[in-house]
C-alpha cells in the first residue's frame, strides 16, 4: 500500500528492508536450531548471541540480563506474572499507574483475582505520574513498582529514573514498559534505574512477533514459560533466530537515526498541529505540552467521534488511530484520557497521530488539506455541535 | 469489519440534516457513550413523508441511522414502529458483532420520534 | 550451508522458500496491525483470518477455535497453566505421561510447586502409553489429560483418539501436543477427540516463533498472555502476521505432499536402520518398531557417547542429535529413552535421526559410509567396549 | 560451544589407548553418567614417562583427557599429581560452563593412577 499516508507509528511500523534482507538466510540456508551441537545450530547460536550482545550494548546493559520473548505483551506478562510468582512469600502488593498499556493493567487486574493488591497512581492532566505518589504508595508487602516509560496513547514521557530511585532505595523491583521508547528516545537500563524493561521489535521498524526483556542480574522472576532450557532456562521454547537478527538490527539502525529522526519528527508534527489549531476550532491537545515523544500527537475534537475520523481519514488513505481501543470488542472511551481527567465524550472524539520515518512534508501538508472538510462534515452531521 | 453497503451508508448518508418544522423528534444514545442520533419526521395521514437524521457516532451508528430513514420513508407508522435494530442490522449486510448492540440504535431513535409524534397528537386532540 | 546433510528434522527445519517469499509483502508493504481500522490494518486483519481459516480447515476445526500463539512452548504452556487456572475450583489433579516435551513436563512440575497433583502415566519400552492406565488415573479431581501425539525423539504415536475418548466419558479436558505430527500425520480434532492441541510452525518448513492452539468451542481456558482484545480476548499482543500467513502456508504444503512424503522418507529410513545393523554390531532400536513416525529413527550404540558421535559426525558435515537434552546445561540422559526401560549408559549413547524433505537415498548412502568408522574410532577410544 | 583447541583435541586425541604393562591405573567417572574415563601410566624414577587414556564422554570428556596426558607425560610425579581439573580446563582456553563439572575429571584420573602407582609401591616394598 504504497500510497497510503500513515501516521499510526505507534500501532506499528514497517519492518525496515534492511531488516528483512537481514532476516533471510535465518530462514533457508542458515536455519538450524541454536539448541543443537553441530556447526548450522552452532552458527544460528552465534547469530543469537551476537544480537543479544549488540541489543545488550545499546541499552547499557550486560547480554546475559537480555532476553528474547514473542513482543511487548509477553516481555509485560512475564515481568509482572514471574516477580509476583517469585516474590509473593515477600508480599503481594504491586503499583502500576491508571495509564498503562493493557498488557501490564489486565495482568495486574489477573493478580488482584488471585489475591493480589494492586495500587494505581494517578496521573495529572499531561499524563504524568508524580514519583512522590509512588513514594507514598510503597508499603512493607510491596514487590514490584510497573510504570511504563512512555504512554502509547498520548506519548507522555514519565519520570522513569526518578521513579527507579525510590524503587531502589525502598528495595522494590521496577519494571518500566519502554515497547514505545526503544527505538525513538536514548534508554539505558542504569541510567533509567529499571530491575526489568519490555521491549517490542514491531515498534521501531523490526518483526513482529519477537520482543526482548531486560532483567538485571539476581532479580528473581518465575519463567513465564516452562520447558526446554534456552535462555538460561528462564524462557522456554526454540528461539525465533530470524526473529532476533532482525530484532538487533532494527535496534542498530533506530539507534543510529535516532536523534536525527526525533528532530525531523517534531518539527513536522508541530506544523501540524499548528496548522490544525489553525483551521479547526475547539479541538484541543491530549497529553503533555513538552515531556512528550517526538513523533506523537494525540487531540480531541468536540462534537464528533473517532471512528467516524478514521474512516473518513482512511476514504482519503490516511491511517490513523482513534485514542480509544477501537479493536476490543467495547466502546468504552480510552482509560489513558479518562484517567487524564478528560471527560467521556471527547475522549471518544480523539485522535493519535503518530508520526514516522516514512512521513515527509507533503505528507503533513495533506492531511492539513482533508482533515479539515472531515472535521465540518462530522460536525454537520452531529446533534451534539452546533457552534 | 464493515461490509460494502455499510461503508457506502457512511460514505453518502442518505437523509443526513434536520426536519426544521417536524412532527416528531426521537433522541437515542448519550454522547458519553460515544454514539448518539437524533430523528427527525414528517407525517402525513399516517404516512412518514420524510425521515431525516443526526448523528454522532461510529460508522455502524451512521450507517444504520442512514438505513432507517430509508427503511422508514414511505412506510405508514404501524409498518415503521415494528422495524427493529436488527432489521437494520440486515439491510446493511450485517455489522461487526460488537457494533450490534452499542451503535445500533436507529430503530429506537426511529421508535422514539413516532411515539413523540402521537404524544404530540394525543395532546393536541385534547386541547 | 548447504552442503550439510541434515537429519535433525524434529529439531528444527529450513523454512520453505515458498513460505518465505508469501510473507515478505506482510513485512514491508502491507505491514499493517490488523487491530487497526484502516485498510492497511483491515488487508493484514483479512490475511490473517484466512490464515485462521486455512488452518482450521487442515485441521478440522473452526476458524474461531484457532489461536495464534509464539509457538509449541507456547501453546504447551497455556493449555496447561491456563486450565489448571481456569478450573481449579473443580479440581487440581493432573494427567499427563512420562515421555513428553520439556515445554509439558516442567509446565507440570510448576503447578506441582503449587499444590496441584500431577499423575504421570507410564510407557512400555516401545513408548507407548496405554489408554488404560490413562483411565484408571483419573479421578473425580482430574481436571486435565495431556499426552503428546507423537513423541520427539523416538518417534512413538500414541494412541490419542482412544485417550480422548476415555478423556471425554470422563468429562475431562485433554490437551494434545502435537507439534511433531502437524504437517506429518493427517491430524483431525473431531477424529482425535481432542480438546486442546498445541501446533508449531518451524517443524514443517514454516516459520520459527510462530505456532498456534486448536481450543474447542466452550473448553474454558485463562489466557496466558494478558492485554489487548487480540484473538477474541484470549491471547493478547500484537499479532505476527508475516509469521501467521507463513505457518498457513506452511501447513499447506505440508498437507498437500504429506503422504508422498511419508513414503519416502520412511523407505529411506527403513534402508538407512537395515544398512547399520548390517555393518555395525551392539546397536539397538529406541522406539515402537510401527506406531512411528516415518522420518524418526533413534538407536543406542553399545560403548560410545552421543555427543561424541554428533561431533564426529558434525565433522563430517551431518547434522543430527542425541537421544539427551544436550542443551539444558545438565547431562541428564533422555528422560525418554529412561521411561522406556532402557539403562542410562545406552540412554548415553543413543542417537536419534529425523528424515525430511531435503535428503535423499545419496544422504542415507552417505551415512552409511561414513557412521561405522566412527562408531569403530569411538569404541576403540572407550574403557568400556571391548568386544 | 567448544573452543577451537578442544575440538583440536577431540579430533585428534594426543595418547589415546591402555599402556599394557602399566605401572599404574586410574579410574574416574561411571557409563551411567555418561563420562567414563582410565589412564594408565607408566613410571622411571618419579618421572611420567608415559601416559596414555580411554575415555567414553562428550567431546570435553575426550578433550580433557588428551590434554592431561599431554600436561603430565614427563613431569615428575609430584607435579603430576597437582594438575588440578581448572588447569586442565584452562590450557584447553575453558569449557562451557555446563561441561566445567561433569566432564572435567581427567585430573582426577590421572592422580587416580599416581596413587594406584605409589599403592603398588608400598605394597611391593612391604613384600
Ligand atoms: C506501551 C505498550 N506496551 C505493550 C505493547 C504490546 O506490545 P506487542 O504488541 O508487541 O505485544 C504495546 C503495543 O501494542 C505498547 O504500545
Ligand atoms: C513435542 C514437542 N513439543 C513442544 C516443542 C516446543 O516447540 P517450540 O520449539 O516451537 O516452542 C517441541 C520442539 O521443540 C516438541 O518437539
Amino acid at each position: 500500500m504504497d500510497n497510503l499516508i500513515y501516521f499510526d507509528h505507534a500501532a506499528t511500523t514497517p519492518t525496515d528492508p534492511a531488516v528483512v534482507e537481514a532476516m533471510q538466510r535465518w530462514f533457508t540456508t542458515d536455519f538450524g536450531n541454536p539448541a543443537t551441537l553441530y556447526n548450522l545450530g552452532l552458527t544460528a547460536n552465534q547469530a543469537m548471541e551476537t544480537s543479544r550482545a549488540e541489543i545488550a550494548g545499546l541499552l547499557g546493559a550486560e547480554p546475559d540480563e537480555i532476553y528474547f520473548t514473542s513482543g511487548g505483551t509477553e516481555s509485560d506478562n512475564w515481568a509482572i506474572k514471574g516477580v509476583a510468582d517469585a516474590h509473593e512469600k515477600k508480599g503481594r502488593h504491586l503499583i502500576t499507574s491508571t495509564i498503562e498499556h493493557h498488557a501490564v493493567l489486565d495482568t495486574m487486574e489477573y493478580l488482584e483475582k488471585k489475591g493480589f493488591e494492586v495500587t494505581r497512581v494517578r496521573v495529572d492532566s499531561g499524563g504524568l505520574v508524580d514519583p512522590d505518589d509512588v513514594r507514598k504508595a510503597i508499603r512493607p508487602d510491596t514487590i514490584l513498582i510497573s510504570i511504563m516509560h512512555a504512554n502509547n496513547e498520548v506519548g507522555t514521557i514519565e519520570p522513569i529514573s526518578a521513579i527507579g530511585e525510590i524503587a531502589r532505595e525502598a528495595g522494590v523491583i521496577f519494571h518500566t514498559d519502554a515497547v514505545q521508547t526503544v527505538g525513538k528516545l536514548p534508554v539505558n537500563v542504569d541510567d533509567l534505574n529499571v530491575d526489568i524493561l519490555s521491549l517490542s521489535g514491531h515498534k521501531f521498524y523490526g518483526p513482529k512477533g519477537v520482543g526482548a526483556t531486560y532483567l538485571r542480574k539476581r532479580v528473581r522472576v518465575t519463567p513465564l514459560m516452562h520447558g526446554g532450557g534456552q535462555e538460561r532456562r528462564r524462557r522456554a521454547g526454540t528461539q525465533n533466530v530470524p526473529g532476533i537478527v532482525g530484532l538487533a538490527k532494527a535496534l542498530q539502525l533506530a539507534t543510529d537515526r535516532m536523534a536525527e529522526e526525533a528532530v525531523r519528527e517534531q518539527a513536522m508534527r508541530d506544523r501540524l498541529w499548528q496548522g490544525l489549531q489553525e483551521s479547526i476550532p475547539d479541538i484541543w491537545l491530549n497529553g503533555h505540552p513538552t515531556e512528550r515523544l517526538a513523533n506523537s500527537l494525540n487531540f480531541r475534537v468536540e462534537g464528533i467521534e473517532g471512528e467516524a475520523m478514521i474512516l473518513c481519514l482512511d476514504m482519503n488513505l490516511i491511517g490513523v488511530s482513534s485514542g480509544s481501543a477501537c479493536t476490543t470488542g467495547s466502546l468504552e472511551p480510552s482509560h489513558v484520557l479518562l484517567a487524564m481527567g478528560i471527560p467521556a465524550e471527547l475522549a471518544h472524539g480523539s485522535l493519535r497521530l503518530t508520526l514516522g520515518r516514512d512521513n515527509t512534508d507533503i505528507d503533513i501538508a495533506y492531511f492539513l488539506d482533508v482533515f479539515p472538510p472531515v472535521v465540518k462534515r462530522l460536525r454537520d452531521m452531529s446533534p451534539v455541535y452546533n457552534k | 469489519m464493515y461490509t460494502d453497503l455499510v461503508m457506502e451508508h457512511f460514505r453518502n448518508p442518505r437523509n443526513m440534516g434536520v426536519i426544521e418544522d417536524a412532527d416528531g423528534v426521537g433522541e437515542v444514545g448519550n454522547p458519553t457513550c460515544g454514539d448518539m442520533m437524533r430523528i427527525t419526521i414528517k407525517v402525513s395521514d399516517d404516512v412518514l413523508e420524510d425521515v431525516k437524521f443526526q448523528t454522532l457516532g461510529c460508522g455502524a451508528a451512521v450507517a444504520t441511522s442512514s438505513m432507517v430513514t430509508e427503511l422508514a420513508k414511505g412506510k405508514n407508522l404501524d409498518e415503521a414502529v415494528d422495524i427493529t435494530n436488527k432489521q437494520v442490522a440486515e439491510a446493511l449486510g450485517g455489522l461487526p458483532p460488537n457494533k450490534m448492540h452499542c451503535s445500533n440504535l436507529a430503530a429506537d431513535g426511529l421508535r422514539a420520534a413516532i411515539e413523540d409524534y402521537k404524544e404530540r397528537r394525543a395532546k393536541a386532540a385534547h386541547n
